[in-house]
């Protein structure tokens, strides 16, 4: 019986000095990491809305109508953006499936149903192909497209209003960034009542 | 299908071993003979599965109501740790065969990071507790497809000339490069 | 002071604890696409392999046998928890690059057998320097083999473009195959460099 | 007669006229009708990318043995083969010197740091064209028609997978004949053939892989196309499958021993390829599906050891 | 006709036309003869003369020690002028019975005919079989007595006569059926009568049609008596594989041709059985086949057992050009001697000579895994694998690939085309294995 | 701040606690009594429990060392050193006598054997062996085809003029070249041991003169020599009782073949110190060689021309008298 009380007693203390410490370090980072995961979200939605000042997520009702929409499958979260107290524009997460699984991304767009911005986000597309839809060179050719049309890919030629042109080799990668602000646009599109 | 989806990416796709690079230490270390990655590969699957989901009821009844998330790698260690320990005991105790086959593989398990690695993935991937359970699963056969083709693999190098700088750890190495190569054979499936 | 000075170089070549050993090949593998994770990754396992290098040579009397790996594991769980706050609150990048790899560290082999064969065994302040040389010499195969790969595979090191636009990186370099490719040939120029030395 | 000292060895005394070295150049020598397809069809640049393969693949044997200092035996044909396969691999319009990166990795990496010919666990050609896919994707797919201008085209297989391209199928008979885009050796199922039946007859090769390999395709496309018998032919002739199966599926080192293994490995190669071409990622599946194979190999051949003769049967 | 044959094997070149069409001659008795006292598988003679001792030719000069073993015979009549441990074929010495021919050719008072096949049973005949010193004339040198010797309850049905002489250049035995095909037939019928069985094959490879025409005629009418066709095919001649084809049995592994219900025999020993039951004369001579590229006048010989090799190969002309290798017995299974004071002893049915270029083996260059020697082992072994274990000292995962199953018969070898030394790294595993357990059994 | 400390100490406590006692529990029940040597084993080992060796973990690889289940190079992660550590700790035997050293008896190089015949085949000394005994005229010789060198795992033995040499500073005395060698021709002997019959040869003294110029031919002439019953004959051959040789190095001298070998730079001298010398003249009787002079309580004097270094003196000096050089 003493074993069992030496030993998990040295245990015991070595456990609750461990947390102990990690509490106390958890109470001084917490609030600076809660203010960098913020700071990362608003970062991002304000690169896809410019214009915005501040981000309201969508209340509760109206998210959980659009997760269970299936024509809004891949859409994970809807900020509205806000400037000067008027709504400006969304700022929608999608994650569409890509070539190497769900590729995260946050489309905004503006009131009128214009594209502000894409941000492509963490994803695991191929490093040389499909990773280069991170790249500006590519996202900012959503910049503009409307919620009229369904932006399309093409592999070549030049572009035509609704059309963006394939990264060369990932046309995968290129058709799920553009499902991603399809859905977005529509979304928003039936968010602004129109 | 969201969960058949899960098994194949987990088991060829996003491999552990090959593309993941998880449990890479076990991966090259008791893949030289194939009886012994048999038995460490049936004793991985059995501890992560139990660990996913040992783990997910923690994460999920205690860590989350308590607030306490930031614990989660600690916690998850000593779970694991204490259920291998307890997995080897009950092994021993009820079956010597068992034990010969499987068991003397279990010290090795708790420092896999493919099974610590699995319990965090699964958390972060927002899995319930059934597809834990198949993650959990499919990440031992992931586990078990890798070595037991690099054992076969590795049987035939034993026998080989292999040039004096690259005997051990960089053939092995080499070997592994040409298996992920082989992989990406199912790139794309999901 | 001599002595301390061999703990602390030994770890960087003689027993180099990636590229000797042959300890920690995950991360070194997952990590090791651009140099600024293998820094980062290896700068984070040397400041847990100091802290639990310390604690355990400080705590090794007390602790019974049966418990001791037990109690290992909590006090390296400790540091890369804490570790892992750190990096969220400062240095959110780095934390998002290394992701699930942070709190592997706490199963990285290097520290637990660190903790086993030498701060088990050796006064604190020798196990401090065990663990800094060991930690750097991790970080320096990590440098090394996140070089080769970042600049054959990307064409950029730290980041930075090094060739002109006319240079096509083999991507091969940054995915899972060029890291075992890369991860052995290091070990096996390390092996015949030292092996020429010996004899 | 008196002192003499006589040779001393252990039976059998007598040994048959058959080589390594007759059997690689058998092999080379199979592979001449493709090579003559692939420069009618792509123009002198075909014939100088094997060059350049074959040149760089014997120079980095020769180098490797030098360094470690193994006897050089670079007069088996077997790097020449290696040479002529990774140019076979990719398409003429692949820079240089990138087939001669892929020259020097199948040697190096492949063959002699795994202790040189026989010891390769996969088939060196195409780990080096899996290397060179994943390193270039875009130069290792920008396939060209055949002809002097080399306008850009799609494969078939791309076609009929409708992800990467879009664009008309070609006739059968261009497809057999060679008259598509594709890599420089892979084309042509007829000189491929042609090739094939050489080895057979000389006895280099047994049926059994290619002959396999190819119905199982033809049986899967047969299924996974929702049993349309009209694509069949088109799985069958198109992109690398008479090159993978004739040249590369049976290659000794790489491929089981045993009559049983084989067929188990093609009926494996057969159903990955399809997978691959249906389900997967890339339009192509041959070179993967051999990989992959290949890496099973040491398994199926450690299963399906042969009955011993005079093994008590049925032991149950 | 229908040819029959075995799965796997391979097709050696025969060489067989130096000496195939040359009759069988009657060499000229040596000045000495060294006749050793174990000519055969098991236990060795003891001699029963004396330094001095005049012998005469048929005389007992070595008695058997135990079941598995034969008397030895003297081949000359003459003085016996030394007992001594001598070189012989074997590649070591044991001991030897030295005479020195007196030239007469004195026949012993023992030899004298046996009677007819009806008059003698089933025990005489076998036990006329022990003592005239007969044992397989193929080269494995087994007792045939021994062979004899099947327990009831193994139900052997059936005796097949070996006339395959699948080893290359030898001709020995199909000399022997074109030349005495009822002495074969004859012995045949004796072997059926000692094993009482009522069903006897003559099997014999299609590349010698004379002899099987030959032994077709001799065999009419003689009740149970097959003569069978066989595809010309190496390892044809050996024993499991001669049963399959005859009978399609396998014999079990590690087991005997008994445990297939079979006694197979050599045609040379059949005949050695026909005479000596016939004439009384015990096994003293034997057919030798000198043949290969070195020799001046290659022939069949009938040859006295102990005469050197140095001087059966004077008879054929001495050697051509500068020989490198002399083997006693065929290219495939036989072996090379270094000394050319080795006598002629049962087993030997040939003496090959190869030339130098013919002698020198091919370097081995890496195993290329064709497959090839899989495809030929007669037994469905893995040569190679086996091989390469072999060569690293893993003698368990050889035993795990039946290494012991391995019947030596050379075609793995013959057939890689990177030269491997496989048998002879197989034989080196099989004699360590064994080594092994016998080890592990003396524990 | 409470909060943030109760909850995490609750839990990790918790668990702490469960842990300890299923650890207690299983230490109890499950105790198994280890071998010293495997703990011994285990201590050197790196404890990273990494299984590059092919064995679960560090525990089953001491377990399996100790046993002889596997080598002492097993470890990949220890190296060459590690590899010496633990052929030290294996290599002491129980009963913990002086370090041995293996030794290939046999001086027939390609100067003093004869070759019977050309050999082709494998490089392996068990294949040459099943060919007639080997090359060699003589088949109790080495054959020079270096099993014994691949054998060893401390690169230790080398064929130097076709017959094996071992270098005895790398030797650990693990026996595998012992256990390889199919003559029977190595053997593990006391390193201090400087004399050696270089043979084997069971034959008679003509036969082995034709095949080798250095083989024993049974003259006795070293039995007769030696004064220690050191030299044990059988089998036509004599053979070293390293208990009771002396290293005085006469047999060698006296060997008319050059069989018997013997380490004569090492050869020692016998010194009285003269301090120490009370002249008991027990070494002088004790001397077999006549080597050491004085009276009875005077001053010892050893001869250096008759002295052999045998030692037999130094042992018997009760005062410590004498010294070897």
């Amino acid at each position: 019986m003493r074993d069992y009380i030496r030993l998990s007693g040295v245990l015991l203390i070595i456990c609750a000095i461990a947390a102990v410490l990690l509490g106390i370090t958890n109470d001084v980072t917490y609030p600076k990491i809660q203010e960098q995961i913020a700071m990362a979200n608003d970062e991002a939605r304000k690169q896809v809305v410019p214009a915005a000042e501040s981000f309201e997520a969508l209340d509760e009702a109206a998210m959980a109508d659009v997760l269970a929409n299936p024509a809004y499958n891949v859409v994970k979260d809807v900020y509205q953006a806000k400037a000067g107290g008027n709504v400006v524009g969304y700022a929608v997460s999608v994650a569409p499936k890509g070539y190497g699984g769900a590729v995260e991304m946050i489309v905004g767009v503006d009131v009128n149903g214009a594209v502000q911005g894409v941000k492509v986000g963490t994803n695991n597309e191929t490093p040389g192909l499909g990773k280069n839809a991170e790249k500006p060179s590519f996202s900012e050719q959503f910049n503009g497209k409307t919620w009229d049309s369904d932006v399309n890919v093409i592999k070549s030629g030049a572009p035509k209003e609704n059309e963006i042109t394939a990264i060369s080799g990932a046309t995968i990668t290129s058709k799920a960034v553009a499902a991603g602000v399809n859905q977005a646009l529509s979304l928003v599109k039936e968010l602004s009542g129109k | 299908m969201n969960l058949l989806v899960i098994l194949v990416s987990v088991v060829f796709v996003n491999n552990f071993v090959l593309s993941r690079f998880l449990g890479i230490c076990p991966f090259l270390g008791v893949s030289k003979k194939l009886e012994t990655a048999v038995g460490m590969s049936i004793a991985v699957t059995f501890v992560m599965a139990l660990a996913s989901v040992m783990s997910w009821l923690v994460q999920t009844y205690l860590l989350v109501p308590l607030g306490i998330e930031y614990m989660q790698t600690i916690a998850f260690i000593l779970v694991i740790a204490g259920l291998v320990q307890f997995v080897e005991m009950v092994i021993k105790k009820t079956s010597p065969t068992l034990y010969q086959a499987l068991g003397v593989y279990l010290p090795l398990i708790t420092t896999n990071c493919a099974v610590l690695g699995v319990a965090i993935l699964n958390i972060q991937s927002n899995f319930n507790l059934i597809e834990t359970l198949v993650n959990g699963v499919g990440g031992g056969l992931s586990f078990t497809l890798a070595i037991v083709l690099f054992a076969g693999v590795r049987e035939r190098l034993e026998t080989a000339p292999i040039p004096k700088a690259l005997e051990g750890f960089p053939i092995a190495m080499l070997a592994a490069s040409l298996l992920s190569i082989a992989f990406f054979a199912f790139q794309g499936l999901i | 002071m001599n002595r301390l000075w061999k703990d602390l170089t030994n770890g960087l070549i003689k027993e180099n604890p990636t590229l000797r050993l042959v300890l920690g090949t995950c991360p070194t593998l997952a990590v090791t696409t651009a140099v600024f994770n293998g820094i980062g990754m290896g700068l984070a396992a040397t400041a847990v392999l100091i802290g639990s290098n310390l604690i355990i040579s400080l705590i090794k009397k007390i602790v019974p046998n049966e418990v001791r790996i037990p109690v290992y594991v909590v006090v390296i769980a400790s540091f890369v928890t804490v570790v892992q706050m750190l990096l969220k609150a400062y240095v959110p990048a780095l934390d998002k690059q290394l992701g699930i790899f942070i709190p592997l560290i706490v199963v990285n082999c290097i520290i637990l057998a660190r903790a086993e064969s030498f701060a088990a065994k050796n006064p604190p302040l020798n196990s401090v320097m065990d663990g800094i040389g060991m930690g750097l010499g991790f970080t320096l195969a990590l440098v090394i083999i996140s070089s080769v790969r970042e600049i054959l595979g990307a064409g950029t090191f730290f980041g930075i473009q090094l060739f002109g636009a006319s240079f096509k990186p083999a991507l091969i370099m940054i995915l899972p195959p060029g890291g075992f490719m890369v991860f052995g040939l290091t070990i096996a120029a390390v092996n015949r460099l030292t092996a020429g030395k010996k004899s | 007669m008196e002192n003499t000292r006589f040779l001393v060895s252990s039976s059998p005394h007598i040994r048959s006229g058959e080589s390594t070295q007759r059997i690689m150049m058998d092999v080379a020598i199979a592979l001449l009708p493709a090579l003559i397809s692939g420069v009618w069809f792509f123009g002198l640049k075909a014939l100088w990318l094997t060059v350049v393969g074959v040149a760089f693949a014997v120079a980095t044997e020769v180098v490797m043995q030098k360094i470690m200092k193994r006897p050089v035996t670079v007069k088996d044909f077997s790097a020449v083969v290696t040479g002529i396969l990774i140019a076979f691999n990719v398409p003429v319009t692949l820079p240089w010197w990138m087939v001669a990166i892929g020259s020097i990795f199948a040697i190096a990496i492949v063959k002699q740091a795994f202790g040189g010919v026989g010891y390769n666990f996969v088939n060196p050609a195409l780990a080096a064209r899996a290397v060179l896919l994943a390193s270039w994707p875009v130069d290792m797919t920008a396939w060209v028609q055949p002809g002097a201008d080399a306008i850009s085209t799609a494969t078939p297989l791309a076609i009929l997978k409708g992800t990467e391209a879009t664009g008309v199928l070609p006739s059968l008979w261009s497809m057999f004949v060679g008259n598509i885009g594709g890599s420089i050796g892979e084309t042509s199922a007829l000189a491929l053939l042609i090739g094939g039946l050489y080895l057979i007859y000389r006895k280099v090769i047994s049926p059994r892989i290619p002959v396999t390999y190819i119905a199982t395709v033809g049986i899967f496309a047969f299924i996974f196309s929702g049993f349309d018998l009209a694509i069949v032919p088109y799985h069958i002739f198109a992109g690398g499958l008479f090159l993978g199966a004739i040249f590369m599926a049976t290659d000794y080192s790489s491929s089981p021993m045993t009559a049983k293994g084989q067929i188990i490995f093609a009926v494996g190669l057969g159903l990955m390829t399809s997978i691959i071409r249906f389900f997967g990622g890339y339009p192509e599946g041959v070179s993967y599906s051999i990989l992959l194979m290949n890496v099973v190999t040491p398994l199926i051949d450690r299963f399906t050891m042969p009955r011993k003769f005079g093994e008590v049967k049925a032991r149950a | 006709m229908k040819k029959l044959t075995f799965k796997g094997g391979t097709h050696p070149p025969h060489s067989k036309k130096a000496t195939q069409n040359i009759a069988i001659a009657k060499a000229e008795p040596p000045k000495v003869v060294v006749i050793p006292m174990q000519q055969h598988i098991g236990a060795p003679c003891d001699p029963i003369v004396n330094v001095g001792d005049e012998v005469k030719v048929g005389q007992k000069i070595g008695e058997a020690k135990g079941f598995v073993s034969v008397p030895v015979h003297s081949s000359v009549s003459g003085k016996v002028v030394a007992i001594e441990p001598r070189m012989y074929t074997g590649g070591t010495k044991v001991t030897c019975v030295v005479i020195e021919n007196d030239m007469q050719d004195t026949i012993h008072e023992s030899v004298s005919t046996k009677g007819s096949l009806e008059s003698l049973s089933s025990d005489d005949i076998k036990n006329i079989i022990k003592e005239s010193g007969i044992v397989g004339m193929g080269g494995a040198t087994f007792p045939t007595h021994v062979k004899l010797a099947v327990p009831p309850e193994k139900n052997v049905d059936t005796v097949i006569l070996n006339g395959a002489e699948c080893e290359p250049y030898l001709t020995a035995d199909h000399r022997l059926m074109l030349e005495s095909p009822e002495d074969v037939v004859f012995g045949l019928q004796a072997l059926m009568k000692a094993l009482n069985v009522k069903k006897g094959y003559i099997g014999i490879e299609d590349n010698k049609m004379d002899a099987i025409d030959a032994m077709l005629k001799a065999a009419e009418g003689k009740e149970g008596v097959e003569v069978v066709a066989l595809h010309a095919k190496y390892p044809q001649g050996a024993e499991k594989q001669l049963i399959y084809a005859c009978t399609n049995r396998e014999v079990p592994s590690g087991g005997l041709p008994a445990d297939a219900g079979v006694v197979v025999n050599n045609v040379g020993t059949a005949a050695a059985v026909g005479k000596a039951i016939k004439t009384g004369m015990p096994l003293v001579e034997r057919i030798v086949t000198i043949t290969g590229e070195g020799i001046n006048n290659p022939k069949n010989l009938l040859v006295k057992i102990g005469t050197s090799f140095k001087e059966v190969v004077e008879k054929c002309g001495g050697f051509k050009g500068n020989p490198q290798k002399i083997i006693a017995g065929g290219p495939m299974m036989g072996i090379a001697q270094f000394n050319l004071d080795v006598p002629v002893v049962k087993g030997t049915s040939g003496i090959l000579v190869l030339s130098e270029q013919e002698a020198r083996l091919p370097e081995a260059s890496n195993c290329i895994r064709c497959g090839k020697c899989v495809e030929v082992c007669p037994i469905n072994l893995m040569p190679a694998s086996l091989s390469t274990n072999a060569m690293q000292e893993r003698f368990e995962q050889a035993e795990a690939l039946n290494a012991i199953d391995c019947i030596e018969c050379g075609s793995c070898s013959f057939v890689c085309p990177a030269k491997r030394p496989l048998v002879e790294s197989i034989r080196l595993a099989k004699r360590e294995i064994l080594a092994r357990r016998r080890k592990a059994q003396a524990k | 701040m409470l909060n943030s400390v109760i909850w995490p100490v609750v839990t990790l406590g918790g668990l702490a606690i469960l842990f300890g006692i299923v650890l207690a529990f299983a230490s109890k029940k499950f105790a198994v009594a280890v071998n010293p040597k495997t703990a011994e084993v285990r201590e050197v080992l790196p404890g990273a429990n990494c299984g590059g060796c092919g064995f679960a973990g560090c525990d089953a690889l001491a377990d399996a060392i100790s046993s002889g289940k596997a080598a002492v190079t097993a470890c990949p992660v220890g190296g060459s050193e590690l590899a010496e550590k633990l052929a030290q700790i294996m290599g002491v035997t129980a009963d913990a006598t002086e370090k041995k050293v293996a030794r290939v008896l046999c001086g027939g190089d390609c100067n003093n054997a004869k070759e019977k015949y050309e050999y082709q085949g494998i490089e392996d000394c068990k294949a040459a062996e099943a060919l007639a005994g080997g090359s060699k005229s003589c088949k109790y010789g080495c054959t020079g085809l270096g099993s014994c060198v691949k054998a060893c795992p401390f690169d230790a033995i080398h064929v130097v003029n076709g017959v094996a040499v071992v270098d005895e500073e790398k030797c650990t005395a693990c026996a595998k070249c012992v256990a390889v060698c199919p003559k029977n021709i190595i053997e593990l002997v006391p390193v201090s041991n400087e004399v050696r019959v270089l043979c084997k040869n069971q034959e008679k003294g003509k036969d082995v003169m034709q095949s080798c110029k250095v083989g024993c031919i049974a003259c006795q002439k070293c039995v007769k020599v030696c004064k220690f019953d050191a030299i044990v004959f059988e089998n036509n051959l004599a053979r070293i009782d390293y208990s009771k040789c002396t290293n005085c190095m006469m047999c060698a001298e006296a060997c008319p073949t050059k069989t018997i070998y013997a380490n004569f730079n090492n050869r020692k001298k016998a010194k009285v110190i003269d301090d120490k010398c009370i002249g008991c003249t027990i070494c002088a009787k004790n001397c077999n060689f006549e080597a050491i002079e004085g009276e009875l309580k005077g001053k010892h004097v050893v001869l250096e021309d008759k002295c052999v270094g045998c030692g037999v003196c130094y042992e018997k000096c009760p005062k410590d008298a004498i010294e070897m050089k």
